[in-house]
């Protein structure tokens, strides 16, 4: 992990990252499933506590830093990307998360979340999306689905959600995984991955809103309808779902993806996954549900430059060609002249 | 380079001495005028003339030749007294074409220099001008002004004969000589110019000495040219003694930051979103990134201001630059920095408003905006440099205060300080007042929002300090614990804490200069770029005989402590303000004075003579 | 249901009459407090009183049960007389659970009624609440009110025996029992509640009945139990006579939108962001798309109003509203519409801030930031309303004035107005004034930037009008003819003529209604939400003797023309308001009167005592 | 089209689209060729000159409708799609075309860009990307290129750039094209199909700042170096590029394109293009250069809902269910009481 200072000396444990205030989210809130994957998670970053950072905007999920006993930032709602690549410009020593919600991340910050995913910052981005502002009480999102009716729209709204993930693939994003609230051991998995990526990781929560939303991923809880509807997706792995005894499978024709039953083809006509490729994780993120299952998973992960490093060579560059800066001598360069 | 001031060539014609002179360089923005203005200010300095510079370039980035919209202009006025302002009136127009003629001769003197360039003014260009007649056969011109008709363009070409150069690159070398021959008139040095070309094109050696062939042939042009009779000296001001340069408000501003940033040895992240008149300062920041300057270009304003709140909780000094429609865009964040009780500074370099208005004019409008521009009562620190080298100062001071309250401080240049240049005495960085930084590592009685004393100020800790671990946010914070609280009481305590903390920054100020006498007719009280003029303008009052001073605001929020007590001192106040009216409404809501505005919002520096009018008459009408 | 005022149940217990009274009904988010206030109004309104009320719910969505900050309550004062205001402290206070007696019991009167549900009183709620032992058992409760501790939840659910609901089910009618008490308590009238639970759950017929039981067990209780020795009564008060409805604040500035859209037959744009207090308008609105609204829910608040601004500039009308941070974020489309001239409105549901703030809480801190949060000199009208129902005639106002000026308006509502709710006197829609929108469509003699004399308006021209068409933008516009101008003289009249185009809309203003004599010690002077709280101040003062009046602007920018003769007629003038001083600066600043301010930043409405108190101490420091 | 509301009464010429206005742009700019080729499709739109409306931000691209004789507004800095948005929805019957450039429509704009697409508003948006920002003087922009030395990052930029094509498809757009400014007629072709698109249709056209960033497209100008590097993609033909005797052709492995000989390869290996297919327009438009060449053309073309219909077709099924507005009735409706 570049950003651990040194290994911590003590060993955490969970407890150790439990802040001391009163959650506040509605009893069954998937959120409080998220906040409990994360905080067993961390102590196995390796990072001391005093190095970690959540910013968060505004939004139930945003609420998430009061209850992580790290350094912590509830920002302003749609921002915490632009502030989070601040505090790396700043401090490129610390391990940053943020924290995020459709309507937060993609909605009034859909703008920062671009840039600071295509610039490729050094941060972990959670978002929770629940296809629904949940805080101001119940509006449709970005990701809801079109038709949906909500407070703002009682006669369905008229706008084509956005696919986060495909959002984030063709922006530049170095890494795009999905994951689900009720699922902790992938959540564990995927979180951690996300955090060992060197760049901006971009991780997709799928969360329940039990107020205002509640089963917006139904299709993902139920457990026939999520051996039938969940796409695991790793790396070198064929593309298989389904129950046991009747496996599918995706292969592709060209660009064109198709469900087959996994016995049907040989078993290399499959659809490989591999997270390597950009390309193809963007013709996976785009598949519409139904017909086809949902992925989950690390969509994508590549490498590229890291924003605030090639900073930091600059600077360094700057300094060891030049000599570190120096205001008097700044002062009287150039053109000069003098009064007696 | 640095050297001494120059002696003044001989000259052989007879040398009349002046005070000071207004000259301006006027023609496309492919001829060169900046540079020929910032040329002549680099001798008239070496000159030891005080001297205070005006450019003024067009909108558009390079606008079609000899349009109206294409004019590109540059004022100095230099002087052996002390020089306030570019100056109202011209003692000396160049006109390269038709069009520069147009825009600009209104501004001349009755009885002033007029110089045109005559190969310029043909046919196309005339048309482009707006001119149905060739103004060069207006026998008005040469009544009203000293008008001399020279072609420049072909002496140009006929003294660079011989030189590898095809028609069009020579065409480019008449501002040398434009220069040249303006030098000659007011006999200032060519030396640094020749210098600066031999530098300047150091690997184009044809060019180089194409454009010294330029210079010298005006110069000469002038000292045998029967047309003129008599050339001019202006003596070197008497200037405090020591080291200087010329300085513009934006580099100024830049260099305040590096000082700061060497002082406390913090890193600096500077969040920009190109905006003119403040881009500049991103320019040169990215240039020095050996102090430890990070500069960031957002992908918006709310994102520039969102990166410094998150640098300042990072322990950083967090800064960033934008003009009136990128603060109206920063309201959000920086009331983020109120509550979170962050230090960060924001510049604004005030540009013609509203909306996008005139982007590349200069304007005070934007103080109500710093002062209120943001939801709810959310107090920042506001303060304004006087001078284009102010600048350098007032952001370091920006900084130091922002550090020792904790507090957002806005500060408020406009675009005649940003590209206006001045001699200015450099100073030692070691004389500069300390920068009080300590950040907190303290874990046992540790409070987020516990505070100190005398400034009221609320630790300032690093991320990455153990124990100390917190979380703070947007949300109304319980006094002292900083959590979130939505109790009444803590509700109103805290929003008078907020406030009385900016308060407190008036210890910081110093007692109020009085330019004049401590009582009497008028008091003229002025803040910001207006600076030179007011000073001027009071002077000449002052030498007519009429009881008037004036004090220059540097702090608008808080005002100076001393304030109510002086402007009970005078029968009247006079308030002049490239705006509508702002400060004068703050003034009299907060001391209940009869303070009335003198108010011309067009875009470019008040007139010296309208704010003398505006004083002689509110003198008079109060006998 | 439209009916007559209903007469009051007969009592068997005596009946002592009350001017007015002030009770809460406080519990857990999910005890259906808002309901049970929000029904208790309507008996009340039905029993032909005068109301006021005051819904007061928590930050999170669904706090975890029992905890402080999940407590929910809403507050009513009705009367016989004038209600002017929810009421500062309380008669009687129904807490469901320890924490709502945790949070509410200080305002309660000394000898006020205190209702505890006791069963509730157990220790995992004693916990959350912070009560280490029981405060059922605590013998001061009794001893300074008149407590009683009635077990709600057994007898609810003992009433509800045989039904087939669950226990959970039956538990959630227990806000019904605690109604039906509260009714018979104060003689109101259960039949609309009644009515409404038939409604409610028309096709729930066991949930109904279960509903019905409680209240009316509830209502009997109180009339059997031998702990009430007595019941009260309210007199129907004087009310203009007419048809009523119980009204809120963002009902009626959608309803006023509604009006102006049907009578104007123009399409509304509505562009929102979601934030509280100000979504409820975009809710009501939606519903009603047979108007021609088309609400659009904008990816953010820029994008809301740049929609409305695009809106406008196609002949529609264009409306958002927000809240102060979202404020903030227009600043930069509001002043696109101020230099393109063109019609908007955008309301501001002003809450607690700075920063994030208190979403949920009311402030009035965001009139400065409507007047010159913006940059440069960019002056809009703002007007504000005084009570929920007036919020239909402001609305309306708004865009009456917006396109006949061709202005944008900023309304400044608050979080107390907009859930606040009071009996309103339904108006006849024929007799709003009309408003006045006139498309240009003639090319002869077209200029975009030629004005009308009276208004100063410019032409509005719909795209699709052939021959007119036109480019407009931004950048500073040259009179009449509205292209782009750099021009020094042509900005700084422009600029005036902005001004100048505002100050116009004084025409619009009726004089001001003096509440008191024409001249005296002291002048009250409010704005917005205020507005009760002043008046019922006032009047308790005038009713003491004391010297005094109110005046209550709707008008903030202009303000009205007769106001600063008014001010002089009194020795002093005070200022109330839930900021630290806004309007009060401008009258200073405008009218150099010593005005001083009454400010409690508190999240609260002002408290009618609180400014009793702020009068008398004004009236007799002077004396 | 949609959106004429008869045909015109008169033919037009281009000359009836050139405004009184001086044009001022830097002699040489790529935007005076965009100008004209605008102003000659006009007449072949078949929309009155009344009914068309140019809106833009801010830059000089944004200076655009000032030039054009039809309704326009020059507005501020990125929200244009936003202003579209709300004139579309006031004013359904007109034509509206918007002008930004890679700075105001995807930095400071970029959030109002993905929400204008995504929701399929039926405008016309002409991106003019010359990778700087010219009206501020040079400062490098979200599509210059990493490295790149720029009055603002005198050691080279350190944000990896965004590609608009892959952007606009990977939030959902439903028409992308891209275009290069010296490429007249098919700058015309595209721009007319673009035009004719119902639903948001994005354009980037590719543009030469000769002050700033001069040359910025050089590989698509120089004829030469234009037949090796243009791939000029058309629907339901295979992707070819090079120069004739040597003609290279695209084939893809998977989702992974590669460049072959085309003689080398049997014709029906070749890489068809299909514009009604977003996930290998993505895998196109993802396609960097060196090695491979520069799509030109119609990327993408798919139908899908217009966002202001759809809120049209509420607004007549509400007044058709339950009649127009009344507001004298909506006032007395509910709960109400008679004082005497
Ligand atoms: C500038 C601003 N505009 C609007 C709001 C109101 N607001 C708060 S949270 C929110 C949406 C939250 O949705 P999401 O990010 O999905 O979070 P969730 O509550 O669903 O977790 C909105 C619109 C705000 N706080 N600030
Ligand atoms: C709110 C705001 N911020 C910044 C600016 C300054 N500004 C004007 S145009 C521009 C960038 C233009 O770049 P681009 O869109 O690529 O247009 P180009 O000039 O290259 O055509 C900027 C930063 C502004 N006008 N408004
Ligand atoms: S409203 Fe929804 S998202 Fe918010 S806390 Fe409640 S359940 Fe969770
Ligand atoms: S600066 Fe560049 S983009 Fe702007 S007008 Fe000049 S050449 Fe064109
Ligand atoms: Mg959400
Ligand atoms: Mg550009």
């Amino acid at each position: 992990m570049s950003t651990g200072t040194n290994a911590p000396q003590v060993r955490y444990t969970k407890k150790d990252f439990e802040s001391d205030q009163d959650v506040r989210w509605c009893p069954g809130c998937g959120d409080y499933a998220i906040l409990s994957t994360v905080q067993k998670m961390m102590p196995d970053l390796g990072v001391p506590r005093e190095n970690i950072v959540f910013i968060s905007g505004i939004g139930c999920s945003s609420r998430f830093p009061y209850y992580m006993n790290t350094y912590g930032f509830h920002t302003i709602h749609g921002r915490a990307p632009a502030i989070a690549t601040g505090l790396r410009l700043a401090r490129p020593d610390l391990k940053v998360f943020v924290v995020t919600g459709d309507g937060d991340g993609l909605s009034i910050g859909g703008n920062h979340m671009l840039h600071v995913l295509r610039r490729n910052v050094n941060v972990t981005i959670l978002l929770f999306n629940n296809r629904i502002y949940g805080l101001t009480k119940g509006q449709y999102s970005p990701t809801s689905e079109l038709g949906k009716v909500t407070k703002s729209t009682p006669m369905g709204s008229t706008d084509r959600p956005v696919n986060p993930c495909a959002f984030a693939l063709g922006v530049g994003a170095t890494f795009v995984a999905r994951t689900v609230d009720r699922n902790i051991g992938h959540m564990e998995e995927t979180l951690k991955r996300a955090a060992a990526h060197r760049g901006a990781a971009f991780v997709e929560i799928l969360q329940n809103c039990n107020i205002y939303n509640d089963m917006a991923w139904g299709i993902l809880y139920d457990r026939e309808s999520k051996v039938e509807h969940e796409l695991r997706v790793e790396h070198g792995k064929p593309l298989l779902f389904g129950p046991a005894d009747a496996r599918k499978g995706l292969v592709l024709d060209g660009v064109k993806a198709r469900v087959v039953l996994a016995s049907e083809v040989p078993a290399d006509r499959l659809w490989v996954h591999d997270q390597a490729d950009v390309a193809s994780a963007l013709v996976l993120a785009n598949l519409a549900t139904p017909p086809f299952p949902v992925p989950v998973g690390v969509l994508a992960q590549v490498e590229a430059p890291i924003y605030e490093d090639l900073i930091a060579d600059q600077e360094k560059r700057a300094v060891s060609d030049r000599g570190p800066g120096d205001i008097a001598r700044l002062l009287t360069s150039g053109d000069t002249w003098t009064i007696r | 380079m640095s050297q001494s001031t120059a002696a003044v060539p001989a000259a052989t014609k007879p040398r009349r001495i002046l005070d000071r002179a207004v000259v301006r360089f006027a023609g496309d923005s492919g001829d060169g005028m900046q540079l020929t203005g910032e040329q002549f200010t680099t001798e008239a300095a070496w000159a030891g003339n005080d001297i205070s510079t005006l450019p003024n370039f067009p909108a558009e980035i390079r606008a079609p030749a000899g349009t109206l919209f294409g004019v590109s202009s540059f004022q100095l006025q230099f002087g052996s007294r002390r020089v306030y302002t570019p100056g109202d009136r011209l003692d000396c127009l160049v006109a390269m074409n038709p069009a520069a003629l147009k825009v600009h001769l209104s501004d001349l003197k009755e009885g002033g220099l007029l110089i045109l360039n005559t190969s310029a003014f043909e046919k196309k260009n005339l048309d482009r001008a707006g001119y149905p007649a060739n103004p060069l056969d207006d026998a008005a011109l040469d009544q009203r002004y000293r008008t001399h008709k020279i072609d420049i363009t072909r002496l140009t070409i006929d003294a660079l004969t011989g030189l590898p150069l095809n028609a069009k690159e020579k065409d480019r070398c008449k501002n040398f000589f434009a220069l040249g021959l303006v030098s000659w008139i007011y006999t200032r040095p060519i030396e640094p110019t020749l210098d600066w070309i031999k530098k300047r094109f150091a690997k184009n050696a044809d060019v180089a000495e194409a454009n010294t062939r330029a210079l010298k042939a005006g110069y000469h042009f002038g000292e045998t040219a029967e047309i003129f009779a008599e050339c001019y000296g202006v003596e070197p001001a008497e200037m405090a003694p020591g080291v200087y340069r010329s300085m513009t408000g934006n580099r100024a501003l830049a260099w305040g930051i590096l000082a700061a940033a060497q002082r406390t040895g913090l890193p600096v992240v500077y969040g920009a979103y190109p905006i003119t008149p403040a881009s500049d300062v991103l320019h040169e920041l990215s240039m020095h990134k050996r102090f430890h300057v990070r500069t960031f270009q957002a992908e918006d304003e709310i994102a520039a201001v969102g990166a410094i709140v998150g640098a300042a909780f990072g322990g950083a000094i967090g800064l960033c630059a934008t003009s009136g429609p990128g603060l109206a865009l920063k309201s959000e964040g920086i009331a983020l920095a109120v509550m979170a009780e962050l230090p960060i500074v924001v510049f604004d370099i005030q540009r013609g408003g509203p909306s996008t208005g005139l982007p590349t004019k200069t304007e005070q409008a934007d103080l109500m905006q710093a002062l209120y521009g943001r939801n709810s009562e959310c107090p920042v620190v506001v303060i304004a440099p006087a001078t284009p080298g102010d600048c350098f100062f007032i952001a370091y001071e920006a900084i130091r205060i922002a550090v020792k309250y904790m507090v957002p401080v806005i500060v408020l240049s406009d675009g005649y300080l940003a590209n206006g240049a001045e001699p200015w005495l450099i100073p030692d960085p070691k004389n500069l007042p300390d920068i009080d930084v300590r950040f907190r590592t303290e874990p046992e009685g540790f409070h987020p929002y516990a505070r100190e004393e005398a400034t009221l100020a609320r630790p300032w800790v690093r991320p990455g300090t153990p124990g100390l671990e917190h979380r703070i946010g947007g949300l109304e914070k319980q006094d002292v614990t900083g959590n979130v609280s939505y109790d009444p009481d803590n509700h109103d305590l805290m929003v008078r804490l907020r406030a009385e903390k900016v308060r407190r920054v008036a210890q910081e100020i110093p007692p109020t200069t009085i330019n004049g006498p401590a009582g009497g007719d008028l008091l003229v009280v002025g803040w910001g770029g207006t600076y030179g003029a007011i000073t001027a303008a009071v002077e000449e009052a002052q030498t007519a005989g009429k009881s008037v001073a004036s004090i220059h605001l540097r702090h608008l929020c808080p005002l100076p402590p001393d304030l109510g007590q002086i402007l009970r001192q005078y029968r009247r106040v006079l308030v002049p303000e490239i705006n509508s009216g702002q400060l004068v409404r703050v003034l009299r809501a907060e001391y209940l004075v009869d303070a009335v505005g003198f108010n011309r919002v067009r875009g470019v520096p008040l007139a010296t003579q309208d704010i003398v009018d505006a004083i002689n008459q509110l003198v008079e009408s109060n006998r």
